[in-house]
């Protein structure tokens, strides 16, 4: 138990620091998902099952799926002002 | 110092980067993240407090009702109302972070604040 | 007024009024555009013309936040370590891990372990915890989550046609291109998703589990539901009316019954409810009923906060 | 021991609003309205009836929230200060909402309305549970239902302002209620227990054996600075003026009246009930409040003459008055808290009212909030204006209104402690009500000064409802100034039993 209990440790730890430098916001998402999945793993390991089921419903499952779809929203957004910018420039394009 | 409680130092030092990234970070999204991670390093820090070496998860098995077999269950029980609190809290913040993208199209507070200082009202 | 009592200006409520009306723009610049602005910049210059603030500050912000990155990487590493620092040390003059004679380890759980089983009738000494002993706090959580459903329902919700009719248009988009493979998946994994919320719900004071994960299970399989046949199939069940019948019969159902338990309970009164015999489904007094209620919130309002934050409406 | 019915009155203010934001969200239009409305005047009903009570019990009383004695079950408990501040803070919420209803319906998109009013009531359960209640994890829990409400209160207003002024607002107090829970999680580890009375027991036996000192003193700071950053002390006051300048009218006043208030009452709760007074004195955190108080009197201030609009003016007064009552707390004498009490109330009353009157004189000058734009409006609202000369008036502190005696308690307490403090605390706190003096009579003269109209200018219709919750608040601040002798041996008497 303690040589896993360490190994995951380490890795949520690598999880969080990976968070903080990646430029890419899905790999921030996707990285957060894995250490939600670490974290279940430990709530085993000290015995609170509870936790375990709670944890990977709500923090793997709920939180992750909220981040990806605001991630979502977030570049439809961007892709209506690209069109947008587009058509402007096509119409610019048009009037000389 | 005691290396046993190794749980603990990885609960704190998780604590120490989530609120930078909540604190510091200037994206939206990275600021949630922070703070969830602040709030799981609490519950890693609590669990790991109600954890008693050699004994079983708190649900009763074959009748034994011994305060000797089983863990603390109130951290447990703490930690199960903190995450659905932390979900909450970061939906709300989610929910900010996609209004203010849709009126600024960006995620970085400190230029959200220049564009709305600008904007006037 | 002022002018005519005091013709040379001199007295402390002319200087008022001049303090105000003069030193409005200097003053409000200094404020607006502090970040901004570089200091040097002439004050004639700065009038609220529309166009000069927006183009000259833009390069000012680019060049302020080139310089402050370092500054900030430098303070979050400090921050993080220094804060890290502390508590590690203030950690390592704590208790110690998983040792019996802790602080922790006290009469209040000896209770809870040796005599929670007979008294709140519920075999998972957790739930019987946080739904009898401590139900307090989880009256207050149910409803953490509905107030952030509530605020999250006023952020997201398209309340203006225009908002409508864009969401609209790219909810069609969205269910154009369904996948039949995630589709066949879905009709497959749905049922036992959903088979398997209800099962962690039921068994909360049995099994691991409760309403909470119970609920957010169930939520994830509609949600998954949503995600796979569009929002048309989806809406036919979950409509908004539904999510609030649902929702509000739960929450009064659930603080109702707490109300009377806590009342009965501090004025001494026999109450009806008994723990029954551990172990049976229908056991541990209100424990089942309260475990359902908490998974339907937690279960609408984790599709609610998903369908609001993808189509702007349940 | 067999309770009386009103004993339950607390567990009544609890759950009645929390059953009936469920409900109001199944009601639409006028008929959340109402209804909200009418819980809102049950519970200033319930708190009347506790206060009267209560005064005549004559001691603070513990109610087992389940069938589970003390150490076991969770439990709230209620006495002659509880009573009192919830009295002030149900009164001051109705009159607020009631006065801000018709610009949030202008704000607002009516379909969202009633869940508008359901946070307002989860916010009147939360502030009723962070007043009664006796356990710290409990308190989080309501802290966080308050955060949450608050920040889609802001937003509720909708304009891109209020949307970062929320977002802001979310950021601070994240942090902070991560550093409270915190707190208290590791107050559990050190002690074992949740509700506040056997910690404090528990703690006390810790201290005595000199075990602990780190920890200890860093689980202090943990929970007085997460409730700091939450009720805007000094350094933490970033997210003020924009929370409380782009939110609508009753939001602001809800949230500057009410919610920072109610995490000031729960700093004092903490430290009479967890920590002792002795015990927190004896921590170097009371100096840190102190200072951190005597800076945000001044401070605020001057933030405030430099500010060119009114609501973030009145914002950054509100941080000077929040320094007041941590210079207060930091004091560490009984004098001293009981004089942050009582500046809490009148200053709870007279903030609500100033925000409420801001929005109007606003609406009759263009509308615009910028002192230079609000000049003669005076004369265009008559009954806003008078308001809002009084609440100016209470914060200066003028005699027969709120903030007088409050300034009166300042002093007494300050002259109270040793030689050495007594002048250079005196000197701020005369430097610090000159420099509010300064910037809220210039507001007044703005508004009566200019030229009166020859023309009557059109009039704006605020409607009955706003006029009433005016005049209440006029009460209520001229009530406090008044009666204040009455109210601080009330206050005295809650102290005396808070413990």
């Amino acid at each position: 138990m303690q040589v896993l209990g360490i190994l995951l440790l380490v890795f949520i730890l690598g999880c969080a620091v990976s968070v903080a430098f990646t430029k890419n916001l899905l790999t921030a998402a996707t990285v957060f998902m894995g250490q939600s999945l670490a974290l279940s793993v430990v709530w085993i390991l000290l015995e609170s099952p509870d936790l375990s089921v709670t944890e990977a419903a709500v923090g793997t499952g709920i939180e992750s799926l909220l981040l990806f779809v605001t991630l979502k929203k977030i570049r439809a957004v961007d892709q209506a002002i690209q069109s947008e910018e587009e058509k402007e420039e096509e119409e610019h394009g048009q009037t000389p | 110092m005691d290396l046993t409680n190794y749980f603990e130092i990885a609960a704190m030092i998780l604590f120490g980067i989530g609120l930078t990234l909540l604190l510091l970070n200037r994206n939206m999204i990275k600021k949630i993240i922070g703070f969830s991670m602040t709030d799981s390093a609490i519950f890693l820090y609590l669990a790991a407090k109600g954890y008693i070496s050699g004994r079983k998860a708190p649900i009763v098995t074959d009748g034994i009702t011994a305060a000797e077999a089983y863990v603390n269950p109130i951290p447990s029980g703490l930690v199960l109302t903190g995450i659905v609190v932390s979900v909450a809290g970061s939906a709300v913040l989610l929910a900010l972070t996609v209004r203010l993208y849709r009126m600024y199209h960006t995620l970085d507070l400190d230029e959200i604040t220049d564009k709305a200082r600008k904007g006037g009202r | 007024m002022a002018r005519r009592l005091d013709p040379k200006g001199q007295s402390l409520y002319a200087r008022f009024l001049r303090y105000l009306s003069e030193g409005d723009d200097r003053l409000d610049r200094e404020v607006m555009h502090a970040v901004d602005a570089p200091p040097a910049q002439p004050a004639a210059e700065t009038v609220k013309a529309p166009e000069l603030p927006a183009r000259v500050p833009e390069a000012v912000v680019r060049r302020h936040t080139r310089a402050a990155r370092i500054f900030y990487l430098v303070a979050a590493a400090l921050m993080a370590a220094g804060i890290s620092l502390l508590l590690i040390l203030t950690t390592t003059d704590l208790p110690s891990f998983g040792d019996d004679g802790n602080p922790v380890n006290n009469e209040v759980v000896r209770r809870y372990l040796e005599d929670g089983m007979r008294e709140t009738g519920s075999v998972n000494l957790v739930t019987g915890m946080i739904l009898d002993y401590r139900a307090f706090d989880t009256l207050g959580e149910s409803n953490v989550l509905f107030t952030a459903a509530c605020a999250v329902m006023i952020l997201l919700r398209a309340g203006n046609r225009e908002e409508r009719i864009e969401i609209e248009a790219d909810e069609r988009m969205e269910n154009r291109n369904q996948d039949p493979i995630l589709q066949t998946v879905t009709r497959l994994l749905v049922p036992l998703i959903l088979m398997f919320g209800c099962y962690v719900i039921l068994n909360g004071h049995l099994s691991p589990g409760g309403g909470f994960s119970g609920g957010a299970v169930l939520g994830a399989a509609m949600i998954l539901y949503l995600n796979a046949f569009g929002s048309g199939s989806a809406g036919r069940f979950m409509t908004l009316a539904v999510h609030r019948a649902v929702t509000v019969t739960a929450l009064s159902f659930y603080a109702l019954s707490k109300a009377y338990s806590f009342f009965t309970g501090a004025n001494h009164l026999p109450s009806v409810i008994t723990p029954g015999t551990p172990g049976n489904l229908f056991s541990a007094g209100l424990i089942p009923y309260l475990n359902i209620c908490v998974g339907l919130v937690v279960c609408f309002t984790m599709y609610a906060f998903f369908a609001l934050f993808r189509k702007g409406d349940i | 021991m067999t309770m009386e019915l009103w004993q339950s009155l607390p567990l009544f203010c609890i759950i009645l609003p929390l059953f009936s934001a469920a409900l109001v969200f199944m009601l639409r239009g006028k008929a959340a309205k109402g209804f909200c409305l009418a819980v809102l005047g049950a519970e200033t009903v319930f708190s009347v009836l506790f206060l009267v009570r209560i005064r005549e019990f004559g001691q603070s009383y513990t109610f087992p929230m389940g069938h589970f004695p003390a150490p076991f079950g969770n439990e709230i408990r209620g006495g002659l200060l509880e009573g009192i501040v919830l009295f002030f803070f149900m009164l001051i919420l109705l009159l607020s909402l009631v006065g801000g209803i018709r610009r949030l319906e202008e704000h607002m998109q009516h379909e969202k309305l009633p869940m508008y009013y359901a946070m307002v009531l989860l916010m009147t359960a939360s502030l009723a549970a962070q007043i009664f209640t006796n356990d710290l994890f409990t308190s989080y829990v309501f802290v966080e239902i308050m955060t949450l409400a608050a920040a889609g209160m802001i937003a509720a207003h909708g304009a891109g302002r209020a949307l970062l002024a929320s977002a802001r607002y979310m950021i601070m107090n994240m942090v902070a209620s991560s550093l409270f829970l915190l707190g208290i999680v590791l107050l559990y580890d050190l002690t074992g227990h949740l509700l506040m009375t056997p910690i404090r027991e528990t703690l006390g036996a810790v201290a005595a054996a000199g075990k602990y000192g780190l920890p200890l003193t860093v689980t202090v700071g943990l929970i007085t600075v997460g409730l700091s950053i939450k009720s805007a002390l000094f350094p933490f006051h970033s997210w003020v003026p924009d929370a409380y300048g782009a939110a609508s009218p009753a939001s602001a006043s809800i949230l500057s009246g009410l919610v920072s208030h109610a995490y000031i009452f729960l700093l004092i709760k903490i430290i009479y009930r967890v920590f002792g007074t002795e015990f927190f004195a004896g921590t170097g955190i009371i100096n840190v409040l102190f200072g951190f108080g005597l800076t945000a009197m001044i401070t605020g201030s001057v933030s405030a003459i430099r500010q060119r609009d009114l609501k973030r003016m009145i914002a950054f007064s509100s941080v000077a008055q929040i320094g007041y009552i941590f210079m207060g707390i930091g004091l560490g004498s009984e004098l001293g808290m009981l004089a942050a009490t009582f500046h809490l109330l009148s200053h709870a009353a007279c903030k609500s009212m100033l925000f409420i009157t801001t929005d109007a004189l606003a609406r009759v000058s263009g509308p615009s909030t910028r002192l230079r734009d609000i000049r003669g409006s005076g004369y265009r609202a008559k009954l806003t204006a008078a308001a809002f000369t009084i609440g100016s008036l209470t914060m200066v502190g003028f005699p027969f209104l709120g903030g007088f005696p409050s300034k009166v308690n300042f002093v007494r307490a300050v002259i109270d402690i040793d030689a050495a403090h007594r002048v250079p605390v005196l000197v701020f706190l005369v430097l610090s009500t000159w420099l509010n003096t300064l910037y809220f009579l210039r507001t007044m003269i703005s508004i009566y000064s200019g030229e009166k109209p020859d023309t009557p200018p059109e009039p704006v219709h605020n409607g009955a409802a706003y006029a009433l919750s005016l005049l209440g608040f006029i009460a209520l601040n001229a009530g406090l100034g008044l009666f204040s002798q009455r109210i601080i041996n009330g206050l005295l008497r809650g102290l005396s039993m808070f413990s």
